[in-house]
């Protein structure tokens, strides 16, 4: 299998060509992955790295959502709200005693309907999607408390709690989640016509239209993925809280789009992978844990989360100008 | 081993104290202490505690960034053999080691009492909230239960204003839709403080009290200082921390600790 | 399909953009196995038509029947189902994919729903191969230079079956020997029965390749002639309405008297990687062409001249002392303007009226204490329009909106104004119509009579030979030979340039 | 006098064409009064202008400066943290009694320092400034707690207390500070070859630096008055306050954004100008003024925040392509 994304040379050495491409993150990583080891003796267990992942998950799924966006030369700053809607949704109709599958339909759709209305916006009426999701952020924000008035709403369906709570061969089902997301996204990305017409739009909107892409389709869709991509992330959200939060997602917009473009997603659009996405969030998990496990003051902790990123993404930035 | 502590804030001046006065006593009795800062985000707190649960501490000490949400927090770390103290901010529906924290809902009342001395029982009074809260809410529900005892008072506007700044204009424009308000009830310093700043600039310091919760140092020099600040709820957070190192302590060396541990508050109005 | 059968017919066609009438009134027919070219002045409506063909835009009225039905294409899909296939003016490429993926979008080969990429880089290769183009279907388009992008355009453009091919200015930034390979696509294209749409500003191709021409003025059919039947002025006083007896304006006597000291001196300057040991003189008044196959460093040298990419090892004179030129304002400063090869990237911005794109590189010039002194501004740009006869409805008009010939024009006032002493120009009339070539023509021999020492980087043999005073030819980064004009021949600079002479 | 940014038609009428480009915001905001002062009678006064000319004033200083980020194709996410710094420099020099004088010009000066980082970051390494502003706003963010642990500073000084409190010649002095710097931002725009330079820069960076401008200079400086803007927000914010909070201006910079986007401001770099951002900064005053007054509820308030944005930007794009 070859990979068919655009920043790697294509040839015989694959592996080369992904350690070429990922130098900077992966380096990134493991310097972070060692300094926490060296520091304390329980960061490199089974159980932390457990841990990580759960932690991740919420980000790292609401990132693969964002790499589509992102690709296409667009950004979706409406995800947080769509996390806290969609648990919300989920809440309020398990609360109706409709039952688990119920449940799990309507959030997804309305991640759906919600980046349906976000990508219509943008490529219906040629708002700059900026914009777009400023102004939907907050009125997907106000929508959240309508049901509540702003209280949480609890959300004890067994079968939603075990989403979050239980394990399956071993590993818990979260993990299973991030991974099959992550593997559906990257192959949708990196091997499918779809995927490619994403790189093509994001490349060159012009190129693409004069290539018979339907442009304003791939808008409208790719916002629609962003929309179920939070919607997931809202149920296991919701799911590791028993509960929904009418604050849930706050600012994730910012921690997924920082671990898209960690990862190598160009915010100029055409350039990025899914598998650069999950390392990023992966760089924001370990972060977060490692620093929580040291026990670092919470102000330092973001002074040096500012800092890890600016160096990550300098570095990729980088080792990608030396190889030319 | 030692205790570990997910407090929700850092940025207000009662977490703060707390904090302190968590750290000066496990010092003083050279007990371990570890603190995290939730940022009133409840998936950080999760991720706050599952760390802790990691690195193994004996005493989870708790406020929750929310009451039902810190469930699942709570949950793991007791299934982890964890005992959990919660701190201002009650847990529903899980028993925990014990409680320790303020009555919102009867300060609550306390202010309203004194909003209805210093008005007289007659007057147009204004809310200045922060609806997603659980203990403000109490705060609130308390002032609103509190001044039914005054059938004179009429509250004419409730706004949200959840940093000092949103308060301000919160303030501001509901004393410019309703001139003749009369008294105005914040749900913590923040919010009073700000909405004292409104008053004077709207030039209705003569007509208008205003009464805070939370007595913090700041909001204890205007009421000494400022005649529009009358009052204010005075918690004492400095007790509360003290409090949850001891009640961890006891735990640890296999003592009975009481299920619940309240603070009555105080009101302050003036030295 | 017989050879000579009619495939494509329009009648009446018109296409406005609110109040821009960019066609008027368009017919044509287009017969099989025979290469139809559409010649017209910068702005006449050629590349609208086009698009029009290619369904990327709707016309406003008008009939178009192909292979005898109706034919209004909505979609580029529409356009290529029904058998036509285009080749853009306007570079259509997505820079962060690589030829292959370039070539094939949309149409790539797939098994179960899943992008082979073998098959996509063996059908890409068999494309190229086929075609004869030069090119690496693995490298990133990103990568190439102009000229080899123009190739990948060409490829995409066949890489689907089509009874009628459309050639947008084709040749507009190739070479001659990568033109010839463009010449010889076309040939086998009529030789299977295909139809062939041509447009071009370069006579001399038109005159080879053609065997229909439709002159288009103003949006407006003129007429349709047989090559056979017409001659290069003929065509031309058909296309811009009078006669042009020389296409190359004669040299106007220096007024400067000549000294010994060269306006400029270039001396041993490398790049690595790019250019090596470039040495050259130029004078006050003269011009000196600079000729060379693509990617022979022409530009790279030009680029380190005006300090864009500064040279490792060399000295550049100026009036006998040698300067440091590290950025685009101390080239500024000494003196240089710089005519760049790409208009779009490099020379103008395009959202932005032409007021701004012509005063840019001068703004000293309409300045005071660092406020804009509009006024001046204004008779600045409203001078330089005139000057160089740039076809705009006023000085504010966004220069997106202008034809290809015309944005040329606006990036070459932009270095009028700055009043340079030395002005290099790297492929200065790039897409530009006969009349208003000769308006460039005229201007920069002016601007030689005036005593500015002129660098001329050009892919146009006939243009090189038609307007320099001495030629330097350069050949994968060296210069191959400097020779006066009249020494040279065209195929003694071919054989200099393509370096098998040592 | 004549206007000289790009995307005004510039003829004998002036006037008209000031009409014709701001039609769409002009609209927005005249509509949205009209609604206001027919639903409460109290709107309509000049103590309430002056109310939320005060309002606007942190937003709109900070917008002044966003704009010409924007205008360079760059955007600063860190202003909000900015303001917050700045406001907590200025308490300390206060705490330390050297004065209202020295508090100022350092207060100022650290806007310019946190504005030289972003542009050197931006310009220097190339990193693009979404990821850098991302990464410094939670590194200021971190920056502010640091003297006090988290807790908010007193500032009391009464010189420092008089800019937000005081009045000069019957209106506030906040007010005097917004019109003195929207006229000095809008003639530095306009009028120019700085504000020229910031127009070219951002309609096509490779086309400017052939012409001989300094971009990576032009970048630098203008991420530095986006940082000295900001630290005038802070001064004021803190001024009206009497204390310097350390969650200050949290999420300021979207307002920020909002109002220069509303006000014409194009993110894709080289078009905008102060008017239009003045007025975009006016509609969000008046928008939160006016449903404070009729007492909306806050989750209904951002719901109707969200879409007037996206009904002003609507109507600006759409009066604008009419035009052509
Ligand atoms: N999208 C558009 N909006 C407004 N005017 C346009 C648009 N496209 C083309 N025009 C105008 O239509 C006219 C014809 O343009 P067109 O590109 O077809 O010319 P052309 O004959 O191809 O010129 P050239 O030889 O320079 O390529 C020009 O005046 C141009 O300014
Ligand atoms: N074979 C190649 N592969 C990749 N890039 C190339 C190749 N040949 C040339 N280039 C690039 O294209 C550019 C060609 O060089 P340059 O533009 O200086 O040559 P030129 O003689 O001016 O040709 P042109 O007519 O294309 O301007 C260089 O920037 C070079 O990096
Ligand atoms: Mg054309
Ligand atoms: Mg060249």
């Amino acid at each position: 299998m070859t990979d068919t994304t655009s920043t790697q040379p294509q040839g015989h050495s694959y592996v080369r060509a992904m350690i070429r491409q990922y130098a900077g993150i992966v380096l990134s990583l493991v310097a972070l992955c060692v300094i926490f080891s060296l520091t304390n003796d329980r960061f490199l267990s089974l159980a932390n790295f457990t841990n990580i992942f759960q932690q991740v998950a919420v980000i790292a799924i609401a990132a693969f959502g964002m790499t589509w966006v992102i690709l296409l030369g667009e950004i979706d700053l409406s995800i947080g709200s769509i996390i806290a809607v969609a648990g919300m949704v989920g809440a309020q109709v398990i609360g109706l005693g409709w039952g688990f599958v119920p449940a799990l339909v309507l959030t997804l759709a309305s991640g759906a309907i919600m980046g349906l209305f976000n990508g219509t916006m943008t490529a219906k009426l040629m708002l700059p999607s900026f914009i777009v999701t400023v102004a939907t952020m907050s009125i997907y924000r106000g929508f959240v408390s309508l049901p509540t008035g702003g209280a949480p709403a609890m959300n004890m369906d067994p079968t939603w709690i075990a989403i979050g709570a239980n394990s399956f061969l071993g590993l818990p089902i979260i993990i299973w989640i991030v991974l099959a997301l992550f593997l559906v996204n990257h192959v949708a990305l990196a091997h499918t016509t779809f995927g490619r017409k994403a790189y093509l739009t994001g490349g060159n909107r012009e190129a693409a239209l004069y290539s018979g892409i339907n442009v304003d389709g791939m808008k409208i869709k790719i916002f629609m993925i962003s929309g179920v991509m939070a919607a997931v992330s809202g149920i296991l959200l919701s799911s590791r809280l028993y509960s929904a939060q009418t604050n849930a997602g706050m600012s994730y917009e910012l921690d997924a789009i920082a671990a898209a473009v960690l990862g190598g997603t160009s915010l100029a659009g055409g350039v990025g992978t899914m598998v650069g996405t999950l390392i990023g969030a992966l760089i924001i998990g370990v972060l977060n844990n490692g620093m929580n496990m040291l026990s670092v003051p919470y102000f330092y902790q973001l002074i040096v989360k500012g800092l890890v990123i600016l160096v990550a993404v300098w570095l990729d930035v980088r080792s990608k100008q030396r190889q030319g | 081993d030692g205790i570990g502590a997910s407090l929700l804030t850092q940025q207000h001046p009662f977490y703060i104290e707390i904090n302190n006065a968590m750290e000066a006593e496990a010092d003083a009795r050279g007990v371990p202490l570890e603190v995290s800062i939730a940022t009133q985000d409840l998936s950080k707190q999760l991720a706050d505690v599952e760390d802790f649960i990691v690195k193994g501490v004996d005493v989870l000490v708790i406020s929750p960034v929310d009451s039902q949400g810190a469930l699942p927090a709570i949950m793991k770390a007791k299934a982890a053999g964890i005992e959990v103290i919660t701190v201002d901010v009650p847990a529903e529906g899980v028993d925990v080691t014990s409680y320790i924290g303020t009555d919102n809902y009867a300060g609550g009342v306390r202010a309203a009492e004194l909003m209805g001395e210093q008005l007289g029982g007659e007057g147009k009074v204004a809310i200045i909230d922060y609806p997603t809260v659980q203990s403000v809410v109490a705060r609130i529900d308390g002032f609103k239960k509190g001044l039914e005892e005054f059938p004179g008072i009429e509250i004419v506007a409730q706004q949200t204003g959840i940093t000092r700044a949103e308060a301000l204009a919160a303030a501001q424009n509901m004393l410019q839709a309703n001139p003749d308000i009369s008294g105005i009830f914040g749900f913590g310093d923040d919010a009073a403080l700000a909405a004292a700043v409104a008053v004077k600039s709207a030039g209705l310091s003569e007509q208008v009290q205003v009464i805070g919760f939370d007595g913090m140092e700041e909001a204890r020099n205007a009421v000494d200082s400022d005649p529009v600040m009358v009052g204010v709820i005075q918690q004492f957070p400095d007790q509360m921390g003290k409090m949850a190192v001891d009640t961890a302590i006891a735990i640890m060396n296999g003592e009975e600790v009481p299920a619940e541990q309240p603070i009555v508050p105080g009101v302050y109005t003036g030295k | 399909m017989e050879h000579g059968d009619v495939v494509l017919h329009l009648t009446g066609v018109r296409k406005t953009f609110g109040p821009i009438v960019a066609l008027r009134h368009m017919d044509l027919t287009v017969r099989a196995g025979r290469v139809h070219t559409i010649l017209g002045e910068n702005g006449a409506g050629k590349s609208t038509l086009m698009k029009i063909l290619a369904g990327v835009q709707l016309p406003t009225e008008g009939d178009i029947t192909l292979g005898g039905k109706d034919f209004r294409p909505r979609t580029p899909q529409d356009a290529a189902a029904a058998g036509l296939a285009i080749v853009f003016q306007e570079l259509s490429l997505c820079n962060n994919l690589t030829v292959a993926e370039n070539i094939l979008a949309t149409r790539e080969p797939t098994r179960m729903g899943f992008i082979s990429d073998r098959k996509l880089v063996a059908q890409a290769r068999a494309l190229v191969a086929d075609l004869g183009l030069p090119l690496d279907v693995n490298a990133r388009v990103a990568d190439l230079s102009i000229a080899q992008r123009q190739l990948v355009e060409i490829a995409k453009g066949l890489s689907h079956d089509a009874r009628v091919v459309i050639f947008d200015e084709p040749t507009s930034s190739l070479s001659d020997s990568e033109a010839e390979i463009l010449f010889r696509i076309i040939d086998k294209l009529t030789a299977q029965g295909k139809a062939v749409i041509y447009i071009s500003h370069r006579m001399e191709e038109i005159m080879r390749l053609s065997d229909d021409i439709t002159v288009v003025r103003d949006g407006e059919y003129v007429d349709t002639v047989e090559k056979d039947e017409t001659t290069i002025d003929a065509l031309i006083a058909m296309m811009v309405g009078r006669r042009m007896d020389e296409i190359y304006p004669p040299r106007i006597a220096p007024e400067a008297e000549p000294r010994d000291v060269p306006m400029l001196r270039v001396e041993g300057l490398s790049r690595k990687g790019a250019f090596e040991d470039v040495s050259f003189d130029l004078a006050a008044g003269e011009i000196l062409g600079v000729f060379g196959l693509v990617g022979s460093g022409r530009s790279e040298v030009m680029n380190a001249l005006f300090g864009i990419l500064p040279a490792d090892t060399g000295r550049i004179e100026i009036d006998g002392s040698e300067v440091r030129i590290s950025s685009a304002a101390q080239a500024i400063t000494q003196g240089i303007g710089f005519v760049t090869e790409n208009r779009k990237e490099q020379g103008l911005v395009l959202s932005h009226g032409l007021r701004p794109n012509v005063t840019m590189a001068a703004l000293g010039r309409f300045s005071g204490r660092g406020f804009l002194r509009s006024g001046p501004e204004r008779a600045a740009a409203a001078t330089e329009v005139q000057r160089l006869g740039i076809r705009t409805g006023s000085i504010e008009t966004v220069t997106g909106t202008l034809s290809g010939g015309n944005q040329q024009k606006v990036v070459l006032a932009k270095w009028l104004a700055t009043k340079p002493r030395i002005l290099i120009l790297d492929e200065p009339t790039r897409g530009v119509d006969v009349g208003a070539k000769f308006e460039i023509y005229r201007i920069i021999r002016q601007l030689a009579a005036e005593g500015t020492a002129i660098l001329m980087v050009s892919s146009e043999l006939p243009e090189v030979l038609g307007m320099a005073d001495r030629v330097m030819i350069m050949s994968e980064g060296r210069v191959a030979a400097t020779a006066p004009r009249d020494t040279l021949t065209p195929e003694r600079v071919m054989t200099f340039a393509t370096g098998h002479v040592q």
